[in-house]
């Protein structure tokens, strides 16, 4: 993890999201699928001080221009909307590579990626890290509607089998990536999932993964204000080998996660068996 | 022309001005990675109670404009963990660290300073009495003068004697140098100011407080003005006494605003979030503004907002 | 889908609920170019004192992050030169008018407050308890529940009987609840609330207090969060009493925290250097909201962040 | 006065300041020389809430594409220097004409038109409008440096005489305008001397006008807020009609004065003098 400016190389639409390339001159240390840049955005005079998590959908080392960093970036709140409105040549202080990345298997077993999304950008990536390690893959892909879909053709590139959902039916299946995966899998005799995207979705995917007594690896998305492990504000309900429930820090600790491991139902709220609660007032 | 920027909060020597603020930079460990945590004045921990503590529910913070809103809870593992872990860590990295506390009741904050006695490698001990006394319908200790005074006599009591104190104030009172005078009588050596404004934000979608705690602690640029009057209005009382000043830090000349108000030294806070390298970074910009200045060291610029011009 | 944006504050029935800030507004007459000043809820006149007033020297403010400084110092011609030409303009224009009245002591109060009964389009008066008292060490009315309410009392006894009185509350109190408490034992028949927070800027140059007045009031979106959190508290514990919210309002849906913390009206104040049209801006802004949650009447939102989700 | 938005449809650089030419198509009412605008910086995330203010250099009413609006542009702090940086195309909101432009003499008098840097910006149009009336028009131009000069050569197109200054000799003579604006016109016969410039430079230029029984027509230059009337900061002490001190809105009652109504040296004070002084503490 090094702290580096980079400049915006390329901003181009794919679909509802922006595809941004970045260029840096620094040394950054080795990406892995599943980690992400924190951005700060706005400026020097900008009244948002709080950085931006975006998975690094890919990354090439070295250059002659420098590394680059790619990022695919919904425009949700100010920020975001920020920092896609942006030309090329804009300069970004960036903080890359972060967090825990998805864990790769030992041996090469088949392997199933879930994306709901943009948790997208990270599985092209992931999906030829796979296939190098002789990997069987198969992909889902769902979003609530056909532009909000990514990297399905880069997928399928890849890919033994993919199958797409969209909550409308604007492509592929009409439903949610839950209500295929266990067929999928049962083709696919899965023995790893991968997923990134919505809470919802990813508890749902590691309940199907516990069904079918596969690994279940989630890419969570928790809001954060510092993306280093000082702030405090990302965490959510996790069991340790002890067997004990701890609010851990999604940024250090994560975003990737074992799906047995996190107390979906308890999202938001800390479980009262977690260590240390309940909590006196204080802030 | 070399700047001679070392400092004292009493009877604690820094070679430099600028400190973490509590809970802002973990246990120094993780910003260890994007600046040489020994070059600043010191790391102050995030604030240590005596047993493990799970903090609020998300979300735990929003952001506000030029600032932000957080209730974390006092996330903890505890003293123990910390003590075995987390300031091993900063002894063997060779980090000077003031240790935060704080308790539920009056009676915690003597333990854990009674804890700390029988551990080497503390500079200091920052009193956090800005949070809530379980003891007394959650009234804030730093809220009242006489809960205040207790507090800060007990861990006097019970620390490591000539172990400097220093308390950190709340500015939400009505007269802050009320507050000041009562902690410096029961025994603190120094202040550490402010904390966070208590404040709240509405969820636009949901129309409901958008914080797990319904109520957060307001930070950064955006609470500045009322932290450099703070430490104006107490250092304007009570010259002497050495104040850690903080409160919407961002760079150097920020800084500076508070040692011109009276500030020995300052830390940083939510800044670090925006960039983890800023507590270095502000150091470098405020040792170049003291240049730009024409001082020759920091001590000149010491409250010198009091100083006819 | 018509939204009904009708409000009141007590007894004070007002068409819509945007109305503008004391001290940010002139005396309406200003603003008028750029937006219809009679299509808001009212307009809050700057405070009004007794006597011709010069305020205080220059610099008077200061740009802070999402906010201002200001130390203006409460310049005005006097109640006598504010009735025969602003008042007079206002009515003439047809706008609600509140007239916020200021004195150096509670006597003065009281003798505006009868200077007021005696003329004829007034809506109500909001008594800015927020400037210090010059009988008593300079010692701001608002931040003691004692002299707060008794120049509430002074004025209740000598305004017009029934004329809708708010007392405006200012954030730099340990309890604001107790001061509310008090003000509206006292007779006042609703709370304005946030004034500006007591704050300072020292400037990089001559690294002395920026404002001539050195010390000011810190005001604009920086300090949302602590008027929103004041409302909130306030609403909570006395649901019944009108509040009008205002603490840097500067979009629709800024106004509408205020609204759903427990607010019947708002003011914009330092949103309008910014835009000398938001008051309409935001009123709009706040109609479309409400009708977006599904509301057919603000009165309907007032307080629902108190409510469960 | 109205607000309106425009688009910066040109940016470029003259010395040390930025010539920014802005378009609208708004209404806006008669520009006359003297008149100012008051711009919102910074964009809908910006940290900065207050409005600046900038002479009116110049304004042209209707072409097909609007109304353009020119300004001269120092980079001081963060407002201008974003100002500054914006490219062409950028929005902003605007709100002029604003103030009390200068008063233009009813006779063909001879005038004298003194700038301090920037403070050359309304000059030309200024110089213009004089000319149009018949009336001789002197120049004298300053600077603390040759790069800080503005408009030298439109004015010298326009003027009978000119005359340059700068502190440190790089153009013209070295010393400052109120040293030669005594010579110029006692050369001209000048009846009006219309200023524009920093405080030190229009309280000289009042004495001489004052030691000549010259009529002096200041525009000022005090810190402001909303630049409508409206915040009550941008106040300085000029004696009314009625002989009465007041502390009066430069936005509003100015930003141009008669000089001999400003009381120069209580500028940043409040006299003792002054209605309703002295004042007691409170905001
Ligand atoms: C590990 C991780 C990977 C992510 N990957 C992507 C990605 O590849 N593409 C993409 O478009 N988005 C991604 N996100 C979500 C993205 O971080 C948020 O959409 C973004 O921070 C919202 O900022 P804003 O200014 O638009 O919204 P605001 O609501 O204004 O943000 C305010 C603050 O809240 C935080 N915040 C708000 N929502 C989220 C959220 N959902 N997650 C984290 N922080 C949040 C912001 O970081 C900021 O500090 C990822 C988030 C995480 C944690
Ligand atoms: C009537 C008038 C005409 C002007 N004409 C020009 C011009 O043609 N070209 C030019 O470059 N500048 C002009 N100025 C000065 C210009 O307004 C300031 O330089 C600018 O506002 C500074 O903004 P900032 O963000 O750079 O500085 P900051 O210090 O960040 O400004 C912070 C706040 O203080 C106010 N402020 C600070 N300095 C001044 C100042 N000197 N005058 C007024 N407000 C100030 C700003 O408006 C803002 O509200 C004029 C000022 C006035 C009052
Ligand atoms: C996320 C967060 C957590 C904090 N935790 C603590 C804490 O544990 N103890 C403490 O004394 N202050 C705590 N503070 C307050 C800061 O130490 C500091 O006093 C305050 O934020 C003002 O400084 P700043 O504006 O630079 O952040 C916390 C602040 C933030 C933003
Ligand atoms: C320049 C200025 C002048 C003010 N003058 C007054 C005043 O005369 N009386 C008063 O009660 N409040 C005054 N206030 C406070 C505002 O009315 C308001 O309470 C405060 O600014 C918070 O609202 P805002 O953030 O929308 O400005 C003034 C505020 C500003 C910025
Ligand atoms: S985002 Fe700050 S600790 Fe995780
Ligand atoms: S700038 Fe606001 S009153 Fe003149």
């Amino acid at each position: 993890m090094s702290q580096f400016r980079a400049r915006l190389a390329a901003n181009r639409a794919v679909g509802e999201y922006r595809h941004l390339v970045f260029i840096t001159s620094a040394e950054i240390g080795p990406v892995r699928p599943g980690h992400f840049a924190a951005l700060a955005v706005g400026g020097p005079d900008s009244a948002m001080l709080l950085r931006r998590a975006f998975s690094i959908h890919r990354a090439h080392a070295k250059t002659s221009a420098g590394t680059s960093i790619e990022l695919i970036v919904s425009a949700k709140g100010p920020g975001t909307k920020w920092l896609v409105a942006q030309p090329e040549g804009t300069v970004v202080d960036m903080v890359a590579p972060l967090g825990k990345p998805f864990q790769l298997p030992k041996q090469a077993v088949p392997c199933v990626l879930v994306a709901g999304g943009y948790g997208a950008a990270p599985m092209i990536a992931l999906a030829e890290e796979l296939r190098s390690r002789g990997c069987r893959v198969d992909v889902v892909v769902g979003a609530s509607t056909e532009s909000k879909l990514y990297g399905v053709l880069d997928l399928k590139r890849m890919a033994d089998s993919i199958t797409v959902t969209t909550d409308d039916g604007t492509q592929g299946f009409q439903g949610l990536v839950s209500d295929v995966l266990p067929d999928v899998m049962r083709r696919a005799d899965s023995a790893v999932v991968y997923a990134c995207g919505p809470m919802g979705m990813l508890r749902a995917v590691s309940k199907v993964a516990a069904s079918t007594g596969a690994i279940a690896q989630c890419a969570v998305e928790e809001a954060m204000a510092c993306g280093v492990g000082v702030c405090m504000t990302c965490v959510l309900p996790v069991i340790g080998d002890d067997g004990v429930t701890r609010m851990v820090r999604s940024c250090t600790d994560g975003p990737v996660f074992r799906g047995d491991r996190v107390r979906w139902d308890a999202v938001g709220t800390v479980p009262d068996d977690a260590l240390g609660a309940p909590t006196s007032a204080g802030h | 022309m070399a700047v001679d920027i070392s400092t004292a909060l009493a009877r604690l020597q820094l070679p430099a001005p600028v400190l973490t603020a509590s809970g802002c930079a973990g246990y120094g460990r993780e910003l260890d990675p994007y600046f040489d945590i020994t070059a600043i004045g010191a790391v102050v921990t995030k604030s240590i109670m005596l047993e493990p503590r799970s903090g609020r529910p998300t979300p735990r913070m929003a952001e506000t404009p030029s600032g932000m809103i957080n209730s974390i809870g006092l996330q903890g593992s505890g003293i123990e963990s910390f003590i075995e872990h987390d300031l091993a860590w900063l002894r063997k990295r060779g980090a000077r660290t003031i240790v935060s506390i704080a308790g539920n009741n009056v009676l915690e904050f003597g333990r854990l300073a009674r804890r700390l006695r029988m551990v080497e490698g503390i500079a200091g001990i920052e009193i956090n009495i800005s949070c809530p006394n379980v003891a007394n319908r959650g009234l804030v200790f730093a809220c009242h003068a006489g809960s205040a005074a207790e507090v800060v006599a007990e861990v006097r009591k019970h620390a490591a004697p000539g172990i400097p104190l220093l308390a950190k104030l709340s500015p939400d009172v009505t007269d802050i140098v009320e507050i000041a005078h009562a902690v410096i009588e029961a025994g603190a050596d120094g202040l550490a100011m402010i904390n966070t404004l208590l404040g709240m934000v509405i969820d636009p979608v949901t129309l409901r407080p958008h914080l797990g705690g319904r109520t957060g602690g307001l930070s950064g640029p955006a609470i500045r003005p009322v932290a450099v009057r703070a430490v104006y209005q107490v250092h304007a009382a009570m010259p002497q006494v050495p104040i850690l000043g903080m409160g919407g830090i961002r760079t150097g000349r920020d800084a500076l605003e508070f040692i011109a108000a009276g500030a020995s030294a300052v830390s940083v806070g939510t800044a670090i979030f925006n960039d983890p390298s800023a507590p270095l970074r502000i150091q470098n910009e405020l040792t170049d503004e003291i240049a730009a200045h024409g001082f020759t060291s920091l001590r000149a610029a010491i409250g010198i907002a009091h100083r006819p011009a």
